[in-house]
């Protein structure tokens, strides 16, 4: 209905690449690490050998050196549209949020240390504690981190955690290693959604870091990245509502109801416009904002009003689709059954940072 | 109008809520996880204690009380653990009252003992993988041959399939379509010719076991035909039953979560007080006893009205498309106000809207509600094939 | 719990609704294009039919029954013609009230028989320029001077303000802040002091009257004060009680809109159909009947749960969060389902409309329903001033 | 809080010239606009003087000569922002709705005689039963229309009528002259909102139309008329939303209950926050769908999706605006009354074209 312009030829290009990596490293596993505790090892290799996973890091520190997120935006995007919700959450926390916010407020040499092995595929980078900070105590130029972050997606598998922290007030963003000492990961076994994600709670038990383990200006730090998640949210949310509006649209034009199509009746198509107009009106703000973020314009009240208003139309798009399905909607093989899981799942990540709503009024001076 | 509950309902209700905290609830989530069939001795013990199967009349072993009765001490045990209530709701709100309201003598005698002891427990078997909201539709068919019945077809979403051990089945005799060529027959579970699918993997309602039914060329005495043909208007009475059911199933989840959420917003403290303390935490608090309270008002009227026997279907529908619609708002807040935990199993709210969703899909969809409501309300009938 | 009417309220309901139909419905639309008063000969008509002040007791010439039994005939003339329902409202549930349940029997004697007969109304006057939603902020004062009380100060949004005969002021005794330092004093109209701002052209509840009111010096006798200072909860009683009146006139607005539309979508024909033959149309209509049954039945309920006295806070919230979003809902869906109608006046559903906002601003809006509702429920203080 | 991209240097430029209009020749008569039945003449003549009116027509019939519906947009929303709803929608209606069908669809002939009493100042262009048209019966190379248009903005006072008609199932568009023998235009003097458009139910007793009065391809015309309806119509809702935001902000802002500013409680900030969320969204759609209707792009479903997400949020500013205006909102002299039931005659316009749900259905395929 709506023609997307953010997309260029270069993207499209991206798009095919990304599409077969999808179909041969993901499609043919997913299954399994949704069982099992999240996506494996392999996993990150493959995607670093494809380039997908530095994009936007400069090409002297084996990136892509291209300032552009709408590259990461197609990742995250075709990744959802392959509904692998969790997967997709992790590129975009570790290309979208991190990458990002290390290139630009680390020093060259905490840089060059930190995205190595990211790149490479060691495993993604991921934000810890970035809503309601870890305590910390400042201790002969160290700080000691204590405290525990639930349910952090690729909690058990990332190479790079990047931990929000608040010393006497003030706070700050920490950068160590996923197998540092004194950490504690523990799986969350019975997640509902995003199970690709492969959540833990990881707990910090008295954990030194030292100043080359710290970035400068911490509260701007936190405030950005606090703005980009709620940026990619918005984006895996706009990707997600599509994907099942899509499928939505195909099974009423399919199943039969009273001798006739589903799609005939006037409930399935008003309810499923009234989700489509969510949608477009989602889309439209999302792909502005992806824009205004390379543009370097992005407020943090515009990236939360994305937010708000790309959840809002992946919750419909679901809980429509859902309705829509009927008892095959309830049964977890059904992939609707599985995007309204996924689609629970981020709402629950995006909670645990902040509320959009505090953000917004923010922005209109309230 | 009197809207205060009885001394003797008072006392029902309290008896009910110890045993579904005492011995129920602490069993919820690891049921949940497990997908545990509930225990056929947990089902006596509940007969024993006189909950199972209030609505029956007391010369069948019965309580021989109104509906009302029955849907307080269901909501009891579904706050407690849904699947502890779910015995209670077949024995008196689900198929069993079909057979109590239709049945002949004979059929109850034979059928209703066994089920007020907590020895057998039927389910009902209505939907089609081509007979859902259109319930008219069903294409499972009976013949009488001789002094027998003879299924044959399929059915799907049956809750309990595999586990009960006799299945209220929807059939259609001979050729006539529509609701008009419709009844119901019982079946027991080891009936030869009737087989089960593998166990579905739902969202929620796990435990209850659901899968496909298999007839072919079941057959079963003429003498457990529940519904003849022609009983179209008695079939749906019975949805009307099962509507308040459902319906108590939501509001025991909502009045739940609400309660949870309560407790936990005074006790949880972020940055510096009390969650509930947040204007916006209260606000959404104060939704959720709005909301609670509104579809009890509606769920009990419809019962009370109803008394020993089925509600309206005007009433019944209005109850449930609100409690269904309502659980999930509740659960939903419940979760949001739970913060970081929402979706955290221990909680057990992730488990209460996963259990919300399935009650706005089973028993007639909130848009098929209200088609009846209007349908009901304007004593008009819409044609939904035109 | 019984749902239903006695016989005896069915036939209240059912002189109300005769008399309601007959005589007010028919200028409902003029009254409002005119922002006619309610004559006072009407009230004494009402008066003499029994159906101005069911609540107050027998002995002061109203008709000793319970709250509900008010409510059912506001109801009935609220659907009619709101303003009908005016004096009702007053008389059953308003300030009468608020003597009839904490004056001395000296003062019922003298203040309540000229309501109960219609030749006088009492309005309330609470709200102030700077204290709205603060109620507790009122700053008029009332000074005890001998035998007299001297009260000074400015109220605003005073329905009735100009038009009734007497006035129930909250004022503050002295200096104590917040409610404890809050009374109520009974003044007449024509008390030197008193004058009124000019009436403001409100966008509903045309007709009520509205207006600031100045009190310079105001001298009333010393018994005229209906609270005495300290009387905080009584105030808030009385407050309750309102509350229903408020949720009655919603739901009364709300069943007339369902019911006209329910009428207008089956005369209507587009595109070569009747409009209820619309999926949409009999969705949107099937809404409204479950939100206004959700609301009677809260409404309801609070009412009967108070009987002769005043409803829990609880439930009088609850009620009225209800209810006023309630209706405007209801009103807007109206609206849509009268298409190209849903505006043109002379259906009298944007009337509905308009009236259906003023409720929702009146009494203490939704937001602070709901404030007190998480309070009550939880059994817990919110300071809002911190 | 977001930063609105669409108007250029030409535009603000334009911008001045269309509030000085709005200061001298609207705010000092719109009182009595509204008390007496719409917009006067004279307004007409002095906003053609001032070329407002036929930016978008062709220079050679005395426009602007300029092919940009932000024109369009700016005067349209300014005027919403000066609080003249009514006159708003004329203009939109006028210079958004008709005047472009004309220019594209009418014959040389045809649009030289219609264009110049409308460019001129007689009085706007509106249209007329373009919803479910009128009843026309072919008559020996003639249409004679009967029915009737309930509450027709500008009924009273057009110069132009563009009327829908119906002929054996075959729809058709009608020009005609507003002072047309056969019409009978009564006033809506009881209109509760967009009381300064002037109203009027016009009655069509059989109005004979001939070939030269009617444009060819008429159901082609129909379906740009309606699609540039949604379009306008949700550029007016969403002024009026930012209108109303605005001025509530600066109520809570100013106002104090419980000693405390209604702008610092979290209630006031989450209500209006959520409002700025819809209106954001809305400006985005709202701007991109003016975009691609001068791109030439615009689809009707889009249209419709903007129509419905800018009526959303314009009703939720009103109604929360209106309610954290307390007693004062219910006063018909204050402002936010005024846009409570001016919101509601935009809403109720709209409807009598069609439900917006079944367009963007269409557009998904349903």
């Amino acid at each position: 209905m709506y023609a997307r312009s953010i997309f260029e030829e270069d993207h499209a290009v991206f798009r095919e690449t990304v599409r077969r990596f999808l179909t041969e490293e993901v499609a043919p596993h997913l299954d399994q690490w949704r069982r099992g505790g999240g996506v494996g090892p392999r996993l990150w290799v493959s995607a670093a050998e494809l380039g997908l996973l530095g994009t936007m890091a400069p090409e002297e520190l084996g990136g892509g050196g291209v300032d552009d997120p709408r590259f990461v935006a197609m990742l995250v995007e075709e990744t959802m549209t392959a509904g692998a919700t969790g997967l997709a959450h992790l590129l975009a926390l570790s290309c979208g949020v991190c990458l990002p916010a290390l290139i630009e407020y680390a020093s060259v040499e905490q840089l060059t240390a930190w995205l190595e092995p990211v790149i490479e595929g060691r495993g993604p980078a991921v934000p810890v504690a970035v809503g309601p900070p870890l305590e910390a105590h400042a201790d002969d130029g160290e700080w000691r981190l204590s405290g525990w972050a639930p349910a952090v997606p690729g909690g058990a598998s990332a190479a790079l955690l990047v931990v929000g922290f608040s010393t006497e007030g003030e706070d700050g963003v920490a950068v160590i290693d996923g197998d540092r000492l004194g950490l504690q990961r523990r799986s969350v076994a019975d997640a509902l959604g995003g199970r690709d994600a492969g959540q833990a709670d990881i707990h910090f038990d008295d954990v030194r870091v030292g100043p080359g383990d710290v970035l400068a200006n911490g509260e701007t730090v936190l405030r950005s990245i606090r703005r980009d998640l709620d940026l990619w949210t918005a984006v895996l949310a706009a990707a997600g509502a599509l994907g099942v509006l899509t499928s939505t649209v195909e099974y009423v034009g399919s199943r039969r109801v009273f001798g006739r199509l589903l799609a005939e009746f006037e409930n399935t198509r008003h309810r499923l416009a009234e989700a489509a107009v969510l949608l477009t009106a989602a889309q439209l703000i999302v792909d502005d904002s992806v824009r205004a973020r390379w543009a370097g314009t992005l407020s943090a009240g515009q990236a939360a009003a994305a937010r708000i208003t790309a959840a809002q139309a992946h919750d419909e798009a679901v809980d429509r689709g859902l309705q829509l399905h009927g008892g095959y909607g309830y049964m977890r093989e059904y992939p609707i059954s599985v995007a309204f899981a996924d689609a629970q799942y981020l709402r629950q990540q995006e909670r645990q940072v902040s509320d959009a709503r505090d953000v917004v009024a923010a922005g209109i001076g309230l | 109008m009197i809207f205060e509950l009885t001394d003797e309902q008072q006392e029902i209700r309290a008896l009910a809520r110890k045993v579904a905290r005492d011995w129920y609830a602490p069993k919820a989530r690891e049921w949940d996880a497990n997908r545990t069939n509930f225990p056929a001795a947990e089902r006596k013990r509940i007969a024993e204690l006189g909950l199972l199967a209030l609505t029956l009349p007391e010369e069948y072993g019965g309580g021989g009380r109104p509906l009302i009765d029955a849907l307080l001490v269901q909501e009891e045990f579904a706050r407690a653990n849904p699947l502890a209530a779910w015995p209670i709701f077949e024995a008196s709100a689900g198929p069993s009252r079909v057979i109590d309201l239709f049945g002949t003598p004979e059929q109850k005698q034979r059928f209703l003992p066994p089920v007020a002891a907590g020895e057998r427990l039927i389910a009902i078997s209505i939907s089609e993988p081509e007979a859902g909201s259109a319930a008219t539709d069903v294409s499972t068919q009976a013949r009488v041959d001789g002094d027998e019945v003879v299924i044959n077809g399929a059915k799907r979403w049956c809750s309990g399939a595999g586990h009960a051990d006799q299945y209220l089945v929807y059939v259609r005799f001979g050729q006539t379509p529509g609701g008009r060529g419709m009844g119901a027959v019982l079946v027991d579970k080891d009936t030869p010719g009737l087989s089960f699918g593998p166990q579905e993997e739902l969202m929620g309602h796990r435990g209850v076991g659901s899968a496909d039914m298999f007839f072919d060329d079941v057959r079963v005495p003429a003498e457990n035909v529940i519904i003849q043909e022609g009983g179209f208007g008695k079939l749906f009475t019975a949805f009307s039953i099962e509507r308040l059911g459902n319906s108590t199933m939501c509001l025991a989840i909502a009045q739940e979560a609400l309660d949870r959420t309560a407790a936990y917003v005074q006790e949880r403290r972020q940055f510096g007080k009390a969650v509930v303390d947040f204007q916006t935490v209260q606000d959404t608090l104060a939704k959720m006893v709005v909301d609670v309270e509104a579809a009890r008002m509606l769920i009990w009227r419809a019962a009370v009205r109803a008394g020993r026997g089925a509600p309206k279907t005007l009433d019944a529908s209005v109850a449930k498309v609100y409690a269904n619609e309502m659980v999930k708002r509740v659960t939903d807040m419940a979760i949001q106000l739970h913060g970081g935990y929402g979706y955290a199993a221990e909680y057990e709210i992730e488990r209460m809207h996963r259990d919300a969703i399935g009650w706005a899909i089973a028993g007639g969809t909130p848009a098929i509600q209200r088609t009846r409501i209007a349908s009901e309300f304007l004593g008009r009938r819409f044609d939904q094939r035109s």
